[in-house]
């Protein structure tokens, strides 16, 4: 009589290599997801690049992003603010034309949210500009990406405000009601 | 001893292999349904509740508890008798112990199973449950330690662990005993689970050490248990809640109802399984008295309790009690007396406690009670509490209603897969209450005590 | 100091006398029971700003209501000899506050400006809060709510708006303490001045029977009232130690 | 490892597949959501992303006019709080008036103009353009005006003051209507007709709660909704407790305890509608004790004669020692007031005893003296309320559209439908060729309208308001829009002008927007001069008063006055009147305001519909107070479904068992009961259908507290929706009180009870 609990688990093998390759697949579905379809940097409606704007042309953030240092939202800039600019300025590029596409049919361009927190997160862009924290901290090097997507090094999560206000040694920065709502 | 003179090393094989092998239409057709009613009445109403928000439950403002936690603590009770009865009887070397204790620490096993998913159940966002769970992560948070809840937590997940450990060391030699019996997949099975047990001197050694072991660690863990589930009420103050007798209170009144329950599940496996040689009317008389004893404390504290909240001379106490008392809900607390406190005392007879059906019937009757017991604690307090003008009521909606009749069905679904795979009786244990076979078994004698 | 030690420490140090000193704020409340009038105007302010669901009339027959604040009333006496009288009943953010104990994953706990939160997106919904509260001011979602367009415009985007499974509770408009604070930020000031954040209850009482303050600053209104000989908490016999502090309703007998 | 087949290949490969297609399947449901971010075409001038901007205004929900703040965020309305620097309000506000956001954001409102197509009552509309409605209106009313058929016209507004109210008349006046009404149930005529017969004014004066040390207030719930709740609430808190040496007493005189009942210091009730004669036997008492001194004292001595102590005792059930208690201390606690209206005033004795109430004033002279009654300036603009129309005026409107006077009804935010008892005003409107409502909602008579042409709500519209009463100095405000308009709606004011237009009135209104229209009528309060008005050009003038919300003139009345010999002698008050005989119906009905819904108008505002009742805490729903002896005879709980029957109809209502009302008498609340008023208000009963149309003599004014009823118990029951529990405190010291037992052994210090802190 056989009490070996071996072949007993060497029975098992094809049972046990057929879970493994699932599970082995998950991680490779769900890696291939993150990989290809990341969705932190999704196709807007005008490829608009920071690289040229904020990188090249060294305009500086502010410049569009008015709102960013006298209240908690940074704002987009309106159309009309675009087209300031790109009335003289690259007039002919395609994506200019569909910009000014928008302009003449007075709508506004339905852009896609990248940098999104979650609706129970109190963020001030006016604080932490007064504070002197630079965009790229939380928002990446936005200046040389053609397409805005989020980063690793800024990866919109409750961890890279913690350690910031940490090391800051922000007043009260650890409480939860400072941030959350 | 058991009444069966003639009954041989053999039987005890033959009948406990038949019955893990041998399956009747009977078996499927009670499976089924209990597998049905699992999905129909706990699964479907909890994932309507998931979807449409803790409202499905009949609970509102101030009762935010209900008859979930009632479940809850109703099931931590039931899985009580089971491990902590085994453990005590094995340490005090009660050799009636031996053909009953598998059956009941598979109850606690289960109990504690159906008793976690309760908790699930009565989560706002169950979702997060693993944010009770002390683990590192970017958001720096930890559980708060000083939660009654979080002790729970802690103290469950330990009775479950040793338990299951118990449950499965106390096995092993079955399985063994099995695994020779057997053919094809459940051969593959069993010797898997047997971990290469061959019977010798030092394995039954060092299985009776650890087995001894374990049990004594089990007890003071039960204990332990209960207590910490009573905490959940009695450190807050709610008026009736917070009582000192709670703790003990909490843990008598597990004991009684998994006695009960005990009593209960021997009398299907004995009608069912065909184990009439093996539990006995002595496994029920000394039930019955074990009951009787227990009955008496549980009354005794009952009435600690009414005296402690009526001399406490406090509105909000007496206010309470009379709620509980005569009360939206007086008749179940008659009804308790009556089932807990009044009809154990036929177990004064040794000709009930010998009698099957009505130690049935008392064994469900006392679960009710203590049932019941366990709604009045959350369902009544909650709803008379310091300010006269929040007070409320509650009546349990049919989603409760349902899920807690699911539960049973759950219960009954990893009992009826239990019976297949474990040996419902411990086999090795109860030859060691035999005498010596007059003739040679044709197996080995694996299991046969030096 | 052993685990328990630690354990009891962080229980008791709101209480300590001086605990708040190194902090900047220590918010309460008082509320004058001889100005209080039971409108309720508070009640609808409070649903107002903190973006309180409309439940209807189902679920608050089955006492689902949500109201941070709400007053209670209570009868003494019989015709023609009646009296009725009103007791606003909001969250007290007591210092030694017993729901803070049980949360077990810590949504709700005692931050440094003597408040007593609660952090909705931590919430797991154990209710065991609500339990362990006195005061019964703790309120539950029990379902995900519904705002009939365009009735949601109304939302205040500073506020959250709690999904089902969460419980909450005033938070003394914790949005317009951040937001004080952030003015006086602007101004270069340490701290808010007295009177420059009121919670929308104590903001809108037309009696100005509630009023809320710095209990540190011996010179805010608040603080002066403490002082009042009028002054009672509600349950103190319980020792909640809480920041709500009631004056009480002058009653004499036909003088 | 074992040799892998062709099947197990085929197993693992499939297995393979699975987990893949699960783990990329795991990451798309946990994945975050796109949102949007939608920038301005054009960046907007007032307001920045991300920063509350606030708007003052003037409030709408009552005929108080308290002045706003609304904060607004990203274009939308989010909160109103009271506007500080405006006297009436001085930042506060009740929760009727925090729940005017509902009225702009509510869902039922009306979307555009509609038009009838179906059977009137039918409720079949179609959506038509904003000209057409115009057009079909217009024609009609150039018309009658060009056949000089002007007064066939009919013009029925709710109360409207400032230059809405102007352009009304006006727009009446060019098409030759003298039928311009304002009508609302809750108008206080009684309380104008009584001023104007004892000071010979038909305008309110101010009582100044804030400084008196006495108040009685016969039937006035001075702090639920009569006449200016929160100002007077200010005045009460100050009153109570802002005074660091006294604290103001206040009485309160009603058969059924209201609000400001519980919040006396002394509720008495007398029977209903014995009030006055209450009010005149604290009056003989303070005369007769020789506590009053004037030179008409001898006049008074007569006039009172029949008002004995004793007499009024027995007329008005309350106890001869009660009455020289309060008239003693009436006089001698200096400043005392006496208020009355509400209850007392809706009999039909109701402007004898508001006169009678004017006289106990009058007797412990505290005219024009700090907590006492101010008289109020000249409003500086616009005033309205002698176009209030009584009921018996409306009954005599309704009288002439059934004889086919009227061939056009122009109706704006008033409802009659479901305010005016016993009137047969549904028939009356079905005898009116074309009915035109301007309201934002769909209101019982709205409904029966042919033409709806939808107004905005206040908070969208231009307008101006001259509070009455007045603070004791001249005041308006203007009210502005704080958002940009939701629907396809115009303003009242340009729907007016509009169709003045159209009708061919340009030459005589020539305006073409309300805004213009105010601005205006603000240009001649300007050119009046004052102040330092002639420094500053009036455009700056207009946008510092747009700022500020308010703007006012410290001028104060003269108080000197004289009373009239003739009122002294002709004072008295005759017993009150009751509909019904009481043998057949044993009780008197007490209809009053709702807090919450008010008249009905609030009842569409989930909020105010989810407002716990002040008294009763009840919810969603009508219900009838009975005093608990009574309700003990008659074995009737809580929830007990009763029929409440008077002469004139049959309602249905929960019993709700109160404690504070006096045994024969029963209260129902006003403002439940609609059936068209949208998705929140259509539920309970109205109490107004069964009111009798019993009148005040002497001013026509409904006397809805002179309706006798009889009840009986159906035998059903219903759970009533209340938030309340239990409503006796069972000596647990909740509400904790310096008087009684409870300030006995228990310390008023904080931590009575020691805590014991350890060191560390």
């Amino acid at each position: 009589m056989n009490v070996s609990i071996v072949p007993a688990l060497k029975a098992l093998i094809p049972a046990a290599l057929v879970v493994a390759v699932v599970l082995l697949g998950l991680v490779v579905g769900f890696w291939a997801n993150a990989a290809f379809y990341p969705g932190t940097s999704p196709e807007q409606p005008i490829a608009f690049s920071h690289k040229i704007h904020a990188g090249e042309n060294e305009i500086p953030c502010m410049y569009c992003h008015t709102q960013a240092r006298r209240s908690i939202s940074a704002g987009v800039p309106s159309v009309s603010k675009c087209m300031g600019c790109h009335n003289e300025v690259a007039t002919q590029r395609p994506q200019i034309r569909k910009l000014k596409n928008y302009w003449e049919n007075k709508e506004p361009i339905p852009w896609i949210k990248v940098h999104d927190l979650p609706d129970f997160v109190h963020f001030t862009h006016k604080r932490h500009i007064a504070a002197g924290i630079e965009c790229q901290t939380c928002h990446g090097p936005v200046e040389t990406m053609d397409q805005i997507r989020l980063t690793d090094a800024a990866p919109m999560e409750m961890g890279l405000c913690l350690n910031c206000h940490k090391q800051k040694e922000v007043a009260n920065g650890l409480d939860c009601w400072t941030c959350h709502k | 001893m058991p009444e069966a003179k003639e009954l041989q090393y053999a039987d005890i094989h033959r009948d406990v292999v038949r019955s893990i092998v041998e399956t009747g239409p009977k078996y499927y057709i009670t499976l089924g349904t209990a597998i049905f009613v699992t999905l129909l009445c706990f699964f479907f109403p909890w994932f309507y509740q998931l979807y449409y928000g803790i409202g499905a439950a009949g609970l509102n403002h101030p009762q935010v508890w209900g008859t979930y936690l009632a479940s809850f603590i109703f099931w931590i009770g039931l899985s009580h008798s089971g491990t902590l009865l085994s453990c005590v009887l094995h340490l005090t070397n009660s050799s009636w112990r031996k053909a009953m204790y598998r059956s009941a620490e598979a109850m606690t096993l289960f109990s504690l199973v159906v008793a976690f998913t309760f908790v699930m159940v009565h989560l706002g966002r169950p979702w997060f449950i693993h944010w009770s769970l002390p683990y590192p992560n970017q958001m720096e948070m930890w559980p708060n330690f000083r939660s009654p809840l979080l002790f729970d937590v802690m103290a469950i997940t330990t009775y479950l662990t040793g338990s299951a450990i118990f449950i499965y060391m106390g096995s092993i030699p079955d399985f063994a005993a099995v695994r020779d019996r057997t053919i094809g997949w459940r051969n593959t099975m069993y010797t898997l689970l047997s971990l290469g047990w061959r019977g010798t001197d030092r394995e039954w050694h060092r299985l009776h050490w650890a087995y001894t072991f374990l049990a004594v660690l089990i007890i003071p863990l039960a204990v332990s248990v209960h207590s910490i589930v009573s905490w959940d009420f009695a450190l807050s103050i709610v008026p009736a809640l917070h009582q000192t007798i709670f703790a003990p209170y909490f843990v008598v009144g597990a004991i009684y109802s998994g006695t009960a329950g005990i009593v209960t599940v021997m009398f299907i496996l004995r009608k069912y399984m065909d184990f009439g040689q093996y539990i006995t009317k002595v496994h029920f008389d000394n039930l019955g008295k074990l009951l009787l004893v227990l009955s008496l404390i549980w009354t005794y504290i009952n009435m600690v309790e009414l005296f402690t909240g009526w001399y406490s001379g406090a509105s909000t106490e007496h206010e309470a009690l009379q709620y509980k008392l005569f009360g939206y809900y007086a008749p179940l607390y008659w009804e308790m007396i009556l089932f807990c406190a009044v009809a154990p005392l036929l177990c004064i007879s040794k000709r009930f406690r010998t009698s099957f059906v009505p130690m049935l019937i008392l064994s469900i009757a006392v679960n009710i009670g203590m049932y019941t017991e366990r709604f009045l604690i959350v369902g009544t307090s909650l709803s008379r509490q310091y300010l006269p003008d929040a007070w409320g009521l509650y009546v349990p909606s049919l989603v409760e209603l349902s899920i807690i009749l699911g539960s049973f069905a759950l219960f009954s679904t990893f009992f009826l897969i239990f019976v297949k795979i474990f040996p419902s009786v411990s086999m090795y244990e109860v030859k060691e209450t035999m005498s010596t076979p007059k003739t040679e078994p044709e197996a080995p004698p694996e299991g046969n005590p030096a | 100091m052993s685990i328990l030690d630690r354990i009891a420490d962080g229980w008791r140090k709101y209480r300590k006398p001086g605990y708040y000193d190194e902090f900047d704020y220590h918010w309460g409340m008082t509320v004058d029971l001889d100005r209080c009038t039971g409108c309720e105007a508070c009640v609808t302010a409070c649903q107002s700003e903190n973006n309180l669901p409309i439940v209807g009339e189902k679920a608050f027959a089955e006492g689902r209501e949500v109201k941070w604040i709400r007053i209670e009333r209570y009868w003494e006496g019989e015709f023609p000899d009646v009296k009725l009288r009103f007791i606003p009943m909001l969250c007290q953010h007591c210092d030694s506050a017993p729901c803070e104990t049980v949360c077990p994953v810590s949504a709700t706990y005692h931050n440094q400006d003597g408040l007593n939160t609660q952090v909705y997106n931590r919430c797991i919904g154990t209710r065991s809060c609500a339990v362990y509260c006195p005061y019964e001011v703790r309120y539950f979602n029990f379902y995900d709510h519904h705002w009939d367009s365009p009735l949601d415009q109304q939302l205040n985007p500073d506020v959250t708006v709690r999904e089902k499974g969460v419980m909450e509770k005033c938070t003394f408009c914790i949005q317009r303490i951040r937001q004080a604070k952030d003015v006086a930020k602007d101004d270069g000031r340490r701290r808010v001045r007295d009177g420059e954040v009121q919670p929308a209850c104590v903001q809108t009482c037309p009696t100005q029977a509630l009023v809320f303050g710095d209990r540190k600053d011996p010179e805010s209104q608040v603080s002066k009232l403490m002082n009042n000989p009028r002054t009672y908490r509600v349950l103190d016999e319980l020792n909640t130690d809480s920041s709500v502090v009631y004056l009480k309703k002058v009653e004499d007998d036909h003088a | 490892m074992p040799n892998i087949d062709r099947r197990d290949f085929i197993k693992l490969v499939g297995a393979g597949s699975v987990g893949v297609g699960a783990g990329f399947m795991l990451r798309e449901t946990i994945k975050h959501p796109t949102e949007q971010l939608i920038p301005h075409v054009i960046a907007p001038e007032d307001f920045s992303t991300g920063i509350a901007t606030w708007y003052n205004t003037v409030c709408s929900m009552c005929a108080a006019g308290c002045g706003i703040s609304v904060r607004t965020r990203e274009g939308r309305a989010k909160k109103i709080e009271g506007n500080p620097s405006h006297p009436v309000s001085q930042g506060r506000l009740c929760a009727l008036g925090q729940a005017g956001l509902q009225v702009l954001y509510n869902p039922d409102r009306l979307t555009g103009p509609l038009m009838q197509t179906g059977q009137r009552g039918s409720g079949s509309f179609a959506q038509v353009t904003w000209q057409e409605g115009l057009d079909k209106v217009a024609d009609r009313l150039e018309l009658l005006t060009a056949e000089n058929q002007g007064n066939r016209i009919g013009l029925l507004s709710q109360g409207v003051r400032g230059h809405l109210a102007q352009l009304f008349e006006l727009f009446a006046d060019q098409l030759g209507s003298e039928r311009l009404l304002h009508y609302d149930f809750d108008h206080p005529h009684t309380l104008y007709a009584a001023n104007h017969r004892f000071f010979g004014e038909a305008r309110l004066p101010y009582y100044d709660l804030k400084n008196t040390r006495y108040l009685l207030s016969f039937g006035a719930d001075y702090l639920g909704n009569w006449i200016s709740p929160v100002h007077h609430s200010l005045g009460f808190g100050h009153s109570r407790q802002g005074r660091s040496d006294v604290r103001g007493r206040f009485v309160q005189i009603e058969p059924r305890m209201s609000m400001s009942g519980a919040a006396a210091d002394e509720w008495i009730s007398a029977k209903p509608g014995t009030e006055g004669i209450l009010a005149l036997g604290l009056a003989h008492r303070i005369v007769s004790e020789g506590h009053y001194s004037g030179v008409d004292r001898d006049d008074w001595t007569t006039a009172l004669s029949g008002y004995t102590t004793d007499q009024v005792a027995e007329q008005t059930g309350v106890g001869a020692d009660t009455i020289r208690r309060i008239a003693d201390t009436f006089v001698h606690t200096e400043p005392s007031l006496a208020i009355g209206g509400g209850s007392a005033a809706n009999h039909s004795n109701g402007v004898d005893t508001l006169v009678a109430v004017n006289a106990l004033n009058y007797l412990v002279a505290n005219i024009g003296k700090p907590g006492g009654l101010v008289f109020n300036p000249e409003p500086a603009g616009p005033a309205s309320q002698d176009r209030q129309a009584s009921y018996r005026t409306m009954l005599e409107l309704a009288e002439d559209a059934k004889q086919g006077n009227i061939e056009i009804l122009i109706l704006n935010g008033t409802n009659p439908v479901f305010s005016l008892p016993s009137a047969g005003f549904e028939e009356a409107l079905a005898e009116i060729p074309l009915i035109v409502s301007l309201s934002s909602f769909m209101d019982e008579t709205t409904a029966l309208a042919d033409i709806i042409l939808p107004s905005h709500t206040y908070l969208e519209s231009w307008g101006d308001d001259f509070p009455e009463p007045g603070v004791g100095f001249s005041i308006g405000s203007v009210s502005q829009p704080v958002v940009s308009p939701l629907y396809n709606t115009r303003a009242t004011g340009d729907i007016v002008l509009q169709l003045a237009k159209q009708a061919g009135l340009s030459d005589a209104i020539p305006w073409s927007s309300m805004k213009d229209f105010i601005k205006d009528g603000w240009r001649l309060i300007y050119d009046r001069g004052g102040l330092d008005t002639q420094k500053e050009s009036f455009e700056s003038f207009w946008r510092s008063i747009l700022k500020a919300g308010v703007w006012g003139e410290k001028t104060h009345r003269d108080p000197a006055f004289t009373l009239d010999k003739r009122v002294i002698n002709s004072i008295a008050v005759p017993p009150p009147e009751f509909s019904g005989s009481s043998d057949a119906y044993p009780f008197i009905l007490h209809p009053y305001v709702s807090t919450t819904l008010h008249d009905g108008h609030a009842a569409n505002l989930p909020w105010m519909q989810e407002l716990p009742d002040p008294m009763t805490s009840v919810v969603y729903g009508s219900w009838v107070e009975i005093n608990p002896a009574t309700a003990g005879q008659m074995n009737l709980k809580e929830g007990d479904l009763v029929d409440i029957e008077s002469p004139h109809g049959q309602i249905r209502a929960p019993v709700y068992v109160y404690p504070a009302i006096m045994p024969g008498v029963i209260a129902m609340p006003i403002g439940q009961g609609h059936v068209t008023y949208g998705r929140y208000a259509n539920r309970g009963v109205n109490p107004i259908e069964i009111l009798s149309p019993r009148v005040d003599q002497r001013t026509g004014a409904l006397a809805s507290s002179a309706t006798r009823v009889k009840i009986k118990a159906t035998g059903r029951r219903i759970e009533l929706v209340k938030t309340g529990g239990n409503s006796r405190e069972l000596g647990r010291e909740i509400v904790q009180t310096t008087g009684g037992k409870a300030s006995q052994g228990h310390s008023a210090k904080l931590n009575s009870i020691p805590i014991t802190v350890v060191p560390t």
